[in-house]
């Protein structure tokens, strides 16, 4: 019998990972991955509520969650392919064109 | 039954010529110009001469005409009426006839002018205001007609705007009056106030309710003193006469007529008119006499050393304003009345009469550069001749009696006092001792104007005034040599030199006096309330005062004679005498040559801190380096305020996260702080 | 206990994983070590019951989307990543933010919330349930995830395709 | 709860889908017909695009005659969504018009382009009218992800993927947030509909994590309609990205994320409305108008208008519902006319490549083609506040409404930012009118599409200025449905 | 009255400029055509607008015991809902006061096309067509009688005369045209948050229900209010007027503008200001304003004095002119503070008064600069020999605007003064320096530029009027005159709605409310 709460605070440990991951991080990619990581943290707590809630539509949430991170992810590679081939790196400090 | 005078057209007859000229001059011919000016100024006079005729059909001796409502508003009610009176008659004939005199007198003076259709549309502009100041029956209007015969001067001191002197002069004429009506203004705003009203029937007869402020500040003395100061501007009296010797600048008739006869009388007039006032304010009397007698005094030590002709006569016709303040303020109103009548024969004369030397010299204003016109323009001597003994007094002269008078009543009226008399007599003898200088100076010894004749040549032709300090361009390169005026000049010259003759003979039995008697009553019975010591010791004050008045004339008259043995001695029997005296006293005497330096002491203490303090302090300094910098400061600021900003966004996209999950931060503490109780 | 214990496991291979992500230098060791907290998650997730939840976890997640992870990271051969002090403000600001911002909702969850203990597999999400409530209850977003996806593609083939072997238009933007 | 227990959804359910439907079946037309047609391309795809944005707004018209929930309460159709829809909808129809010179000029990829643009209004459009958390979040996904395609859609340019992977990656990172924030919400109320979660809300005894749900949705949110402190991302984006994809972003988006929070806020009852909101405004406006003041690229400088504008917005948050609401609505309606006018101008004048977008370049317009800057000067009115122009009644309206809830400092507030703000649009007037111009910036003739869709959006600012009297009527009866 | 069109009078007359500048645009690019359509709009509505105080009421709803006097007072008025929620009306009409106004507003555009017939050459149209904009735009501040359309045009004025002033302007006209706008703008944010809290609290726009609920006592914690929005008003208001800090933007404008600009900013923008504080401050909050009398009538004495100590040394001719009108306006603000019959009168007749003879100044420099293309004093002097009629007409002028008596400037000068000096004798005589220095100022200036010899030969050639210019100066000359001899025509219409604002006042004065 583990106490609802630990599951949570589980979850929010891996959101702030994640947060922190964004921030510190200069690859764009594990930048990205950093991100999956904060979506991962907020499904376990979905799961955890729906658990205590006895309601189903918890876990739904996260089975459309999952999509919705599969697009992202589709998307979100595309979009650092083509940053790629403009900008020839990866870090996001060099990719400051747009600033002021 | 009153008869109907139409006295609104009196005013209105001027203006209309004046409107004429002004509008269509440009297109006249100087015949015809000159007859529309003539035309209209005439028919002012005659219809002042008919309503004079039939004033005594007047039984009460008041009449009051209302034309419209001017001004309604509030409670102030201010209509279009005129007032006659015995005293506005006189103010009404005075200023008509010696108007029109002078009218005559420049178709003469004026006649080659170029702009002659302004001069006299000027100058019919100038009798419209002129007589609405003397007949209006409230204080507005007067105060219309106060401000217009302002206008009126500067205009015709600027008439020949092409010479600097000239327009500054009259701009110097316009802001002393301003200053003064500033005072008359306030004036009214006081009546308005506390009476509600400011025509004359109705103040009058409010304020003849009250008792005298015998202890100094009140209502009606702070009101007398303001009216007083208006007065003052306008009657060139200290410390705003100064403006008046600079108005010589325009041409000579204007001077006799405005700066002489009939404008600068308007001061006396308006305290004549508001004697009820005074009489009720013995403080602001004593401040009008006294400011009179020094005026007097003052102006009469200046005019002794000036060589300009013209300017000699000015401060002479201070100093005898002087003489009328004095009068007003003693209450001898019917005196000031008097002398303001006489005055303006004989001022009028003399002005027409130096005109006309200049005239005859080409221009010449500088005594110096004359002398022994006296057979070379008979006429012109003979007229001047009169006019002077007048104005010095000399018995049987107009302006012997009416000085007299108020010499008198200076020392004998209930506010008189000895020392106005005393101050009083000695003005006297110095008015005959400058007079009787000018007269020598022009008119005896021998011609000493060759360098006039000189750099006569030197004129240059252009229009009207062109001709440097010369008021009179084009006469003497038409005709070389000194020459007598033409008729139209001297017909009104010797109608002045008539009336300055006779003028004072009106007085005999008390004729005037009691002919004013009406418009004064009230000053008597003020004045009755106080009673001097002197009078009041013993005797039956009239043939005591009989005996005196006898006494007193004689003194002044043998005053004038000494005036005039001093200036025979020094300018006729030893003309070298003059220079070593002023080589005695030459502080004393360039002091008084620059007039006390009274311009140039005005110049430091109020005209030059005013402009510089507006220009460094006012408008550079607060306007441009405070309010506009201060703006122009803050708008920077936030300039570069947002300028800083900006760099929050500094392109990194950890920074962006940063910047995020620092407002995510503080959004969930501020609402887990407002969730948890 | 043995369930207190399971939990214990899988929660601190996720958050080692999750540390390890943030330390590791190389995307691929961050990758791998991503599929560790995800496959340590559909442990956490079996002990909560939900089955079908933890089986997409291990064929979607770890499956596919981490693949196209490894996939790009070798597409682009992505090396180690360098040290460029690139942003103050994350470090100074946002660090801190974060550390606040869990901590308090970390707080509270321990102290304000409904902490009943749950027990194994508390809530079946048995996969013909969850099918059920899919197509009717969740029809509709289930549908227009067909348009999400949808986007998604179209997306990738605008994005990734080389500019130089598209012919469609005149110019190539 | 009408027919939510039914097995199959009816057809009245279909109908109030209908808008979603259309466009997304446009949308598949689109894909199909992009390889099969030849030359002539980017047009006829533009042209069946535009048919779909405007049979999507007739099936709007449609569906308003049927409000009511639909598919198991995931959608509700009332008065409130519709005018979203309409606003949406309308503003995806000018876009398209504006892109069809775009498209030329630029040489992009017509298909992709214009089938994104329609498949993004179908997530945008359903964001306003979804009321159960599920759907909202995979609507925002659908228009989010749609946005950062076509953010990069320039892909030649370096600025413009820059600006779609900055946009990507804080997107998703205020995403998680959002969802972070749905999940803990589903925990404290134990449900995903915006009614449930109502119901528990007004409940005397609120739940403590709902506070922190709220809280971290409303980040989600905020990002996405760049509410300071979270506006960072958008002068960015805005630069980078194409013109007339700013003229959508800027506009339709973020009309539905409002519409999002407004059902959050008001329908759902979330506590602690106020000082947040007040915070956020304050900051939104204050950062937007001073970031705008130096500003010299114009794409930028709307942008941090933007951002202003989003703060103005957000006041009316503050204040009671049945003022509040409708000011929103109206704001958000008046905002997206002239935000989208104004895009269409300035993408026109970019002319290839977006060359010509600083300020300078619009020196003399004035006189070079007046109808043009005219055009122009009318949004930049409209964006100041000056009457005639709906900004000005927009910003009226929402001001008032606050005041009516003595918001008193809010309100000075924001009247005096409006003034200051004045200052840069002015400065773009004062250098169309009263500079020389320039020689070298080519003015080509407005094109008919370019040309319908500057009238449309001037019609439609003058309109919502001189007779806003219908629209906020409309407005104001959603919150009449909602309060009864 | 009740004359056919008695309700949309005041509507055409507002909105007919507006038609013609909009029917200018499709007009074709033929200058001469524009400016004759131009000049045949504005006098066709000034021809229009004559009816409005042809067909006055005096005295309308006299003997009317309290109540809300000020709402009977009003004329022609037409009141159609416009915008359901919030509850705005199309609510125009004209009292004694807005009627003048109205009257001056169109009299004097006419003028203005006449005036800038060449010396605007490019861009006509445009010029034209925001002239006619801004008369609307002037207009309907005059007539509205709703809170909201009342700050809708008070806006609408800002965008054409900033337009003017930045497009036909010269020297740093834009920095003058910003300075002009952001200088209103944010001063009239102020006033629309005290629009916007009125409008909270009562429910309604409407003027004149506004001012009853408030003399009803019917708005909450109105009395914690009043003071702000008061001040609110004021600052929109004395910016506009403008008072003395916050005039600099005045001389900028007025010496950047062109001829036209300045004669309709200082004709007519100013009055805007005064207008408000009569109609708002005094009407709205009688007490307030009562209770602050004491410091705006200093701030308006300090604008009298500085403003004619600052004008004195100008070396710019418009400069100087802007300066006077602040000292002028000056002299407006202190009469409607001095809470007396004659004061109000007195100043909205020099509202008038000021309108015509400074506007005329304007023309008159414009004139000037039309052939010299400076405003330099020092680069004129004895002009009157070249142009003599053109000196007598500026003569004429600057007569009346010193306050010559039998001119217009003297009657509302007499009145103000008088009736500061009732209210507080201090300020009267304070006040009445301003006699004083207009003289110096305006003389001096006048010797300056035309007395004394030509100094620059270029000067030599100057033509005088041409018979167009004339034709723009006579209507202000005449009705100088006309104002100054019988100014009962305007003060009857005047006194009528001044009665009607002092009511409530005197009946503070009577509860002793009042300091």
């Amino acid at each position: 019998m583990v106490p609802l709460s630990c599951y949570l605070v589980l979850s929010g440990i891996l959101f702030a990972c994640g947060v922190a991951g964004f921030l510190i991080k200069r690859n764009i990619i594990t930048i990205f991955m950093s991100i999956e990581l904060m979506l991962n943290g907020a499904n376990l707590s979905f799961v955890a509520f729906a658990a205590q809630w006895k309601a189903l539509s918890g876990q739904i949430f996260v089975f459309f969650v999952m999509v919705v991170a599969a697009a992202e992810a589709a998307v979100g590679l595309a979009i650092i392919i083509a940053v790629f081939r403009t900008r020839e790196t990866l870090n996001v400090d060099r990719v400051n064109l747009l600033k002021l | 039954m009153t008869p109907n005078f139409h006295l609104w057209l009196i005013p209105l007859l001027p203006l209309v010529g004046a409107a004429i000229n002004g509008l269509f001059g440009r297109r006249f011919g100087r015949k015809l110009a000159a007859s529309v000016g003539l035309t209209f100024s005439g028919a002012a006079c005659a219809q002042g001469l008919w309503v004079a005729l039939e004033f005594s059909s007047l039984g009460t001796g008041l009449y009051r005409e209302s034309l419209a409502v001017w001004i309604h508003a509030g409670d102030l009610h201010v209509d279009f009426a005129f007032y006659l009176d015995q005293l506005s008659l006189i103010m009404l004939l005075i200023v008509s006839g010696v108007g029109f005199l002078i009218h005559i007198y420049s178709v003469g003076y004026m006649g080659k002018e170029a702009g002659l259709y302004r001069f006299f549309s000027y100058l019919n502009l100038f009798l419209f205001f002129m007589l609405t100041l003397v007949l209006a029956s409230n204080y507005l209007l007067m105060f219309v007609g106060w401000e217009g015969v302002g206008l009126a001067s500067y205009l015709l001191i600027g008439f020949w705007f092409t010479k600097d002197q000239a327009a500054s002069a009259g701009k110097k004429a316009f802001i002393a009056n301003r200053i003064g009506d500033f005072g008359f203004l306030i004036g009214l705003f006081l009546l308005i106030k506390h009476f509600g009203s400011l025509d004359f029937e109705s103040l009058f007869a409010s304020i003849q309710l009250r008792s005298p402020e015998t202890q100094g500040a009140g209502l009606l003395t702070s009101i007398a003193l303001l009216l007083m100061v208006g007065a003052c501007g306008k009657s060139a009296q200290i410390p705003l006469y100064v403006w008046l010797p600079d108005a010589m600048e325009g041409p000579t008739p204007v001077s006799a007529l405005i700066h002489a006869a009939t404008m600068v009388t308007a001061g006396i007039y308006m305290i004549a008119r508001s004697h009820l006032i005074f009489d009720r304010a013995p403080v602001a009397g004593m401040t009008v006499a006294i400011l009179g007698t020094l005026t007097a005094f003052f102006a009469a030590t200046i005019a002794i050393v000036q060589t300009d002709i013209k300017k000699v006569l000015a401060y002479s016709t201070i100093s005898q304003l002087g003489y009328m303040f004095l009068a007003c303020g003693v209450a001898a109103y019917t005196a000031g009345i008097f002398h303001l009548m006489t005055h303006a024969f004989f001022k009028g004369l003399l002005f027409l009469a130096a005109g006309a030397v200049m005239h005859a010299t080409g221009g010449e204003q500088d005594m110096r550069a004359m002398g022994g016109l006296r057979t070379k323009i008979p006429w012109t001597f003979w007229t001047m001749t009169m006019a002077t003994f007048a104005i010095a007094g000399i018995p049987p002269l107009a302006g012997f009696f009416s000085k007299d008078e108020i010499l008198w009543q200076a020392y004998a009226s209930a506010r008189g006092s000895w020392l106005y008399w005393l101050l009083g007599v000695i003005t006297a003898s110095m008015t005959s001792f400058y007079m009787f200088r000018l007269w020598f100076l022009t008119f005896f010894g021998e011609y000493r104007g060759g360098r006039a004749q000189a750099h006569l040549p030197a004129q240059p032709a252009g229009p009207g005034g062109q001709a440097g300090s010369h008021n009179l361009p084009r006469v003497s390169s038409e005709h070389g040599g000194i020459h007598e005026s033409p008729k139209v000049m001297l017909v009104p010259m010797v109608i002045l030199a008539v009336l300055s003759v006779v003028g004072g003979w009106v007085s005999y039995h008390h004729t005037f006096e009691n002919f004013l008697s009406p418009v004064f009553r009230g000053a008597g019975a003020a004045s009755a309330v106080e009673t001097r010591p002197s009078s009041s010791a013993g005797e039956s004050p009239l043939e005591e005062s009989g005996e005196r008045e006898t006494l007193f004339t004689t003194l002044s008259v043998a005053a004038a004679a000494f005036g005039f043995f001093l200036a025979w001695l020094l300018y006729h029997r030893r003309p070298e005498l003059p220079k070593s005296i002023a080589h005695e006293i030459l502080g004393l005497y360039h002091t008084v040559l620059h007039k006390y330096y009274v311009d140039e002491l005005y110049a430091i203490l109020f005209v030059n801190p005013l402009l510089k303090g507006s220009a460094k302090l006012l408008w550079r300094g607060i306007d441009q380096n405070v309010i506009d910098a201060g703006l122009d400061a803050s708008a920077h600021a936030t300039r570069r305020l947002s300028d800083t900003m900006r760099h929050m966004q500094s392109g990194n996209l950890r920074s962006y996260a940063g910047w995020m999950s620092l407002g995510a931060a503080a959004v969930i503490a501020y609402m887990v702080w407002t969730g948890i109780p | 206990m043995l369930h207190l214990l399971l939990f214990l496991v899988f929660g601190l291979g996720c958050v080692a994983g999750a540390v390890n992500l943030l330390a590791q230098r190389h995307p691929i060791d961050s990758a791998l070590s991503l599929v560790v907290v995800m496959g340590s998650l559909a442990g956490e997730y079996l002990l909560l019951g939900a089955e079908f939840v933890a089986a997409i976890q291990v064929i979607v997640y770890a499956g596919a989307i981490m693949v196209l992870f490894v996939l790009v990271i070798m597409l682009l051969n992505a090396g180690e990543e360098e040290r460029t002090r690139g942003s103050r403000v994350a470090l100074l600001l946002g660090v801190p933010g974060v550390l606040i911002g869990s901590a308090l909702v970390v707080w509270l969850i321990v102290a304000r919330s409904p902490t009943q203990a749950v027990a194994a597999g508390a809530l079946p999400g048995a996969p013909e349930t969850i099918a059920w409530l899919l197509f009717h209850e969740y029809l509709l977003p289930f549908e227009v995830t067909s348009i999400l996806v949808l986007i998604a593609i179209m997306g990738a083939v605008v994005l990734a395709s080389h500019p130089a072997m598209v012919r469609s238009t005149k110019r190539e933007g | 709860m009408n027919g939510s227990l039914a097995m199959v959804p009816q057809g009245v359910e279909y109908i109030r889908l209908l808008p979603e439907i259309v466009l997304s079946l446009f949308g598949m037309v689109i894909m199909i017909a992009d390889p099969l047609l030849k030359e002539r391309r980017p047009r006829t795809l533009g042209a069946v695009a535009l048919l779909g944005a405007l049979l999507a707004l007739a099936a709007t018209w449609v569906q308003a005659q049927y409000p009511g929930f639909a598919f198991w309460n995931m959608v509700r159709v009332d008065a409130f969504s519709v005018f979203f829809h309409f606003v949406i909808v309308g503003v995806t129809a000018v876009v398209i018009l504006t892109s069809f010179e775009y498209m030329e000029v630029e040489g992009l990829r017509a298909g992709e382009y214009y089938g994104l643009i329609l498949f993004g209004t179908v997530g945008t459009s359903l964001m306003s009218s979804a009321v159960e958390l599920v759907l909202i979040f995979l609507a925002l996904e659908i228009s989010s992800i749609a946005t950062y395609i076509l953010a990069g859609f320039r892909r030649r340019a370096a600025i413009s993927s820059e600006a779609s992977l900055k946009y990507f990656l804080l997107g998703s990172f205020a995403t998680a947030f959002f969802l972070y924030g749905v999940a803990l919400m589903f925990g404290a109320t134990g449900s995903t509909s915006i009614q449930v979660i109502g119901d528990v809300l007004s409940s005397f005894e609120v739940p403590p994590l709902a506070y922190a749900g709220i809280a971290l949705m409303f980040v989600g949110l905020a990002f996405k309609v760049a509410a300071a402190p979270f506006h960072i991302w958008t002068p960015d984006v805005y630069e980078g990205a194409p013109a007339p994809v700013v003229g959508f972003m800027s506009t339709a988006p973020k009309a539905a994320v409002f519409a999002v929070l407004l059902r959050l806020m008001f329908e759902a009852h979330a506590p602690g409305r106020i000082g947040l909101i007040w915070v956020v405004a304050a900051l939104s406006m204050t950062l937007g108008n001073l970031g705008a003041l130096v500003q010299s690229n114009v794409k930028r400088l709307l942008a941090y208008s933007s951002i202003a504008h989003a703060g103005y917005l957000l006041v009316a948050f503050a204040a009671v519902p049945d003022s509040g609401i409708p000011a929103a609505m109206f704001y958000a309606a008046s905002y997206a006319a002239m935000n989208v006018g104004a895009f269409a101008v300035v993408s026109h004048f970019s002319n290839a490549g977006e060359s010509y977008v600083k300020l300078e370049d619009y020196s003399g317009l004035g006189s070079s083609s007046p109808l043009l800057a005219a055009i122009l000067t009318v949004f930049l009115l409209s964006l100041i506040g000056i009457p005639i122009t709906g900004g000005f009644i927009a910003k009226f309206y929402v001001f008032s409404a606050a005041l009516q809830s003595n918001m008193v400092g809010l309100v000075i507030l924001g009247v005096l930012n409006s003034a200051v703000a004045a200052y840069y649009y002015l400065r773009l007037i004062v250098v169309m009118y009263m500079r020389e111009p320039r020689e070298e910036v080519p003015v080509s003739a407005v094109p008919a599409g370019m040309g319908v869709a500057m009238a449309l959006s001037l019609a439609a600012t003058i309109y919502l200025g001189v007779l806003p009297g219908r629209v906020l009527d409309y407005a104001g009866r959603a919150v009449a449905e909602w309060t009864r | 009255m009740n004359t056919g069109l008695d309700h949309w009078i005041v509507t055409l007359v507002t909105f007919i400029p507006l038609a013609g500048g909009l029917l200018l645009l499709v007009f074709p690019r033929r200058d001469r055509d524009l400016r004759l359509f131009a000049l045949v709009v504005s006098s066709l509505d000034f021809l229009l607008s004559l009816h409005l105080p042809a067909y006055f009421e005096h005295q309308p709803y006299a003997g009317q015991p309290g109540g809300l006097v000020g709402a009977r007072v009003f004329q022609y008025e037409l009141n159609l809902p416009w915008i359901r929620i919030p509850n705005i009306h199309y609510h125009v009409g004209v009292d004694g006061i807005s009627a003048w106004l109205v009257l001056l507003t169109t009299f004097l555009t006419p003028l203005c096309v006449l005036i800038s017939w060449k010396s605007i050459a490019a861009r006509v149209k445009e010029f034209f067509v925001l002239l006619l904009v801004l008369e609307t735009a002037l207009i309907g501040v005059f007539v509205s009688l709703d809170l909201f359309l009342f700050y809708f045009f008070w806006e609408a004025t800002l965008i054409p005369m900033a337009l003017l002033i930045g497009m036909y302007g010269h020297g740093r006209r834009v920095y003058a045209a910003l300075k002009f706008f952001l200088y209103t703008m944010i001063a009239s944010a102020f006033m629309l948050a005290a629009i916007l809290w009125l409008y909270a609290k009562t429910g309604t726009f409407d003027f004149v229900q506004i001012q009853s609920a408030i003399r009803n006592g019917q708005v909450e914690n109105l009395t914690v209010a009043a003071p702000w929005l008061f001040l609110g008003f004021f600052v929109a208001f004395a910016v506009k007027v403008p008072l003395f800090p916050v005039h600099t933007w005045l001389p900028d404008a007025h010496v950047e503008a062109p001829t036209a600009g300045s004669v309709l900013l200082a004709g007519v923008l100013l009055k805007m200001g005064t207008y408000g504080m009569l109609r708002f401050n005094l009407g709205l909050f009688p007490e307030e304003a009562r209770r602050n009398a004491s410091w705006v009538m200093v701030l308006a004495l300090i604008s009298i004095i500085y403003g004619a100590l600052v004008a004195m040394v100008q070396p710019n001719l418009k400069r100087l002119i802007a300066y006077s009108s602040i000292s002028h306006l000056g002299l407006v603000v202190l009469g409607i503070f001095s809470f007396t019959a004659l004061g109000l009168d007195g100043a909205i007749f020099q509202m008038l008064a000021h309108g015509i003879s400074t506007g005329a100044l304007f023309m008159l420099a414009g004139i000037l600069f039309e052939r010299r293309h400076t405003y330099e004093i020092s680069e004129f002097g004895g002009l009157a020999t070249p142009m003599p009629i053109y000196a007598s007409f500026f003569l004429f002028i600057v007569l009346s605007s010193l306050g010559l008596p039998l001119l217009n400037g003297f009657v509302g000068e007499f009145l103000v003064l008088s009736g500061a000096f009732r209210d507080r004798a201090v300020y009267g005589i304070l006040g009445a320096t301003g006699v004083i220095w207009s003289a110096c100022y305006l003389l001096w200036m006048y010797q300056r530029v035309f007395l004394g010899k030509v100094v620059h030969t270029i000067n030599d050639s100057l033509p005088d009027l041409s018979l167009r210019e004339r034709a723009a100066l006579w209507p202000p000359a005449v009705l100088a005159v006309l104002m100054g001899v019988v100014p009962l025509v305007w003060l009857k219409v005047i006194d009528t709605a001044v009665q009607a604002a002092l009511l409530p006042l005197s009946q503070i004065a009577t509860k002793g409310t009042m300091p």
